[in-house]
């Protein structure tokens, strides 16, 4: 792989800070971003993604390419957990393996932030409708998680059921961080370049910025969680690596089938590498109380993430250089 | 002034709408929380410094009859063995005003 | 009235982000704005609105016209809750007729700023002496509103009358927004130009993009308030659709006779029309005990606010055009 | 440790500075408070969404000796009534530091 | 339901990280904190309104047997001799699920 | 002293914002900065003044004169607090002279940053390695004072000195403050321009509209700890207002003797002149617990913060003025 690509990548400022982060928390700083910091910074960084994400569409106009990519991101995000679970199950009992399969299956937001910021400074143009792509892909993965583990588990919860899944698919398709990004999206798709004039300094200028102070606290969080690791054992921990490269080429290998370009095929593929640590944990929470969130937030937070960031999209990227023309 | 019982009830936060669903099933007309509430027990650290509220808890606190208190224990117990946390029983007086 | 004003409107992020608020409580989404989030955009809302009125004050001076603009803004903060709670008496008791008359007599800062953002969108011109009718506005309904229900509920609260009245005083004229809003126009009013070019960026660029979020959690805040209407019943509900339409028609009368021209009008309309949800439910909670807020507050934040944001400015605004030369 | 009796006060967050003020008034040494509870109770429900501190409340905990519970009580339930709210009396043991 | 001892414990928040580690190291498995508590004490006013945490208080709440109760005790104490706060030892009744 | 200096110090936004904090709180206004906005603020200012500060090591690289004037720093910073608790300790007992000299060794970032937009405001320029400066003053102060008071105190609380130590090190060396600081200095000094162009819209245009909301709440903080100075007794009161005086001129001569140019100089004078409130209380509290913070952390926020931050800018520079050719 590619030297230039990982140090381009490393030496920017928003990974810088995610390495402070983690630095602050090994030599035991008291830095602290309190809530509800983070969750200003992560319902900034979600509207700002989706509004530009929506004038973009508003500009290139939804064709029948942007429809077929949407359906490949469905694709993966269904597929995705269906084989982690298989896989999982060798190791893990049916709560765990669904939850950690849902998590894998749905998507980070920030990872893919973080991949379009890697693009920008690259000068590689990549396609607004990318953003709705993400979006399309935070809730099925829920779905089938749940679903697999009903399946798995009987129907000993049967009764409960029933309330469960109204509350599951409003959890899956209505929670804050889908809604944010459709909502935003949607409004950037009504007002265009009318829109853009007004908000771009708060949406674009600023952005790097914000994405620096979110990033900072990621660090810290996600090496807190480090701390969970040794009671995980090897297997999640080999697997919170492989999984994503495994997804990253099924990802690219679709993304080519699809005759992405560059840019959304490296978006495309850090979706499906990525996996959730806001939303699913959330709802898993909820749906599968058996499951054990030290695993599965500690599998995404502290391992998966920090991958796709740091690693993934170097590793990524120069497949890509290598296979498109 | 008249006895009471004091219930105080600690879980996740996520899980507290369910408790007060529960507890207003059986009648609990007033009852007081605490959103942000970290905390130890057999599931390990609630450090609540996450981005969801997966690990944080709330505490709830309600008063009611020395009669009604097995019902409600009853009612909350499911959830507490589901999701873990803790329930505390004391004897308090209320203020009437 | 002119259905592109109304389109013109609605179609702006702002008031787009507020409906994106509304609809997830609908849709029942967890989607939340915890505090202190609120408190920091509406700070920065005051501090920003405030600052640029006073800049453009120090470059317009302070002549008789804009005396008299303040003299108006004055009368209809005092005579508005006045004949608001005549008509409220019919079907109230003194304390909560008091208690509503006072929010009506008093103004809504975000009504207003989302008037100018719907200004400016039209290229109408404004003067910055506006946002300090809008501080003149703030307060008075509150003495006049306690003075009512002292008069109507008698001396039965006589004995703590006198320390309230201090208590009052303070928070009537040295509530946070006020004083917020008063001490940014004085800042801008002193620095000027100078001043102008420190904080622009930060004043006027990001603005959009903060009032965005701001009315997304409006949107949260008010339609969760919409489940307190049953109780209500259907006079009140009424009248928070029919007052703010008659203090703005009223309101535009006085800013005819003053001569102010079409953007002063809108905003002087809307100062009348607008009722506060803020300032104000803090003075009444404390000074009229009796009122409940669960119907000021209610009617202030899930009616009138949104009537005035999404119809009132179109159906003002046609009005101005019919009449103003 | 010392028996004393112990003090919880749940009312309105705005009206919690007059407590403390009647409290003082009455000798009351120290006491602590959590500004942002959230409950239920005759008046509906205390969201603490608003903007406005208006629906919010907060919970005080105070330590009095047994003589001195009336007089305490006395003085807080005007504002109780006024206010809405609770006042829970229960029997504690203070450790001497 | 078992009968269990009830500890609270206000103090510092700086200092909160010690009270942790000394009830932990005495075996105590669970305990919730409130992280955000002001008041007043011998110390003077704790606003919590400061840059620095150095003016805030946090609340510890956590169960044991009777018999632990003085061992935990004379753990804290120190701690509440160097730092100010309280310590309240009450009876409740843990509800085993 | 120029007259004009201390105008065009008082009149500029930031400064007229500390001033309006401090009016709320004495006309008993309910405004307030709930945290952890202020936490928000003061993390975003240390982060921006770090990383522009690195950004201009970047550029100028890091020559002999740069490493003197850290030399000077740190022996401000180890000096500073000897001589303040020799003085101290004529009036109060040795916990309380350690945590105030320890707090005085020390830097306040705000009072440097007023001091940076004073200079930016004059046009006189100032090196980007002055924040290193800063940064390496806040730390060794509070190894002094722990010292001091050990000594002092004698071998009573010697069996837990150690652990103290290890505890008291990390306080020092990885505060939160410095750790973003130095953090961010060293981002900015890997990413240069590449990562200026990037953030420079974060860091730079919004910077001093975050500056006047973090000053509003210093106004508020510290305008309510005067309450506490009665307590305080007249030997504080004037050692917070001498000591900055004293320790300023030592300061410029130090400066003067380095041959720091102007901008430098005032920079250096302020750092030598400002108290800690953030950094050093919190370390104290923890390390001389017998100390009363209601002592230091007045004396360095209501006394010397606003002594500095209004009259002590001017008086410096004006020194400045004559002796600099
Ligand atoms: N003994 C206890 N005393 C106080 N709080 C407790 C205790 N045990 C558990 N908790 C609280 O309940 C939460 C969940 O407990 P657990 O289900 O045992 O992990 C913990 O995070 C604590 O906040
Ligand atoms: N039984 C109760 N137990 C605990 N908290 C209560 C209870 N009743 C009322 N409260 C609290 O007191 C506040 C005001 O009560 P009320 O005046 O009855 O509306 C409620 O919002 C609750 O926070
Ligand atoms: N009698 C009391 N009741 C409740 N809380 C108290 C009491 N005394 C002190 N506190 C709390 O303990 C903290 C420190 O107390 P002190 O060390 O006495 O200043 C205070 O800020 C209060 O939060
Ligand atoms: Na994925
Ligand atoms: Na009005
Ligand atoms: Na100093």
């Amino acid at each position: 792989m590619n030297l230039d690509l990982l140090l381009s990548n490393l030496l920017n400022p928003p990974v810088l800070f995610f390495f402070l982060g983690m630095v602050a928390v090994f030599v035991g700083s008291d830095l602290d971003v309190p809530q509800p910091l983070p969750k200003f910074f992560s319902l900034y960084l979600l509207l700002s993604i989706g509004f530009k994400g929506g004038v973009e569409l508003n500009h290139s106009g939804i064709g029948a390419q942007i429809l077929w990519t949407m359906g490949g991101a469905i694709f993966m995000a269904l597929l995705v957990p269906l084989y982690a679970f298989w896989i999982l199950r060798r190791k893990l009992d049916v709560p765990n393996a669904a939850a950690i399969a849902a998590t894998y299956g749905s998507v980070s937001a920030v990872t893919f932030i973080a991949a379009t910021s890697f693009l920008s400074e690259l000068d590689i143009p990549y396609g607004g409708h990318m953003v709705a792509a993400m979006a399309l892909m935070e809730s099925p993965a829920i779905i089938v998680g749940v679903a697999l583990s009903r399946l798995g588990a009987g129907a000993q919860e049967g009764e409960k059921a029933h309330f469960d899944t109204k509350e599951l698919l409003r959890d899956a398709f209505f929670n804050g961080s889908v809604l944010v990004l459709i909502g935003s999206l949607i409004i950037g798709l009504l007002t265009g370049e009318e829109g853009k004039k007004a908000l771009n300094p708060f949406v674009s200028d600023i952005f790097k910025g914000m994405l620096c102070l979110f990033l900072l606290d990621m660090g810290l969080v996600s090496a807190r969680r480090l701390n969970g690791l040794k009671k995980l054992g090897t297997f999640p921990i080999g697997f919170s690596m492989a999984l994503p490269l495994f997804n990253a080429v099924l990802g690219l290998l679709v993304a080519n089938w699809l005759g992405l370009g560059k840019g959304d095929a490296l978006l495309f593929c850090v979706l499906s590498a990525s996996a959730s640590y806001i939303a699913v944990p959330a709802a898993m929470r909820l749906a599968i109380p058996k499951a054990n969130p030290g695993i599965y937030v500690t599998m995404a937070l502290a391992l998966t993430f920090p991958f796709n960031v740091l690693l993934g999209l170097p590793i990524y990227l120069s497949i890509i250089n290598r296979f498109w023309s | 002034m008249q006895n009471v019982k004091k219930l105080e009830i600690i879980t996740d936060t996520l899980e507290m709408k369910e408790v007060c669903a529960v507890l207003e099933a059986q009648g609990v007309s007033g009852y007081s929380i605490v959103r942000d509430v970290v905390g130890k027990g057999e599931r390990g650290w609630q450090s609540g410094d996450e981005l969801t509220d997966v690990f944080k808890n709330s505490y709830l606190l309600t008063t009611c009859d020395a009669s009604e208190v097995e019902r409600l224990i009853e009612a909350v117990r499911p959830i507490l063995k589901k999701r873990g946390g803790i329930c505390l029983v004391s004897d308090a007086q209320w203020v009437i005003h």
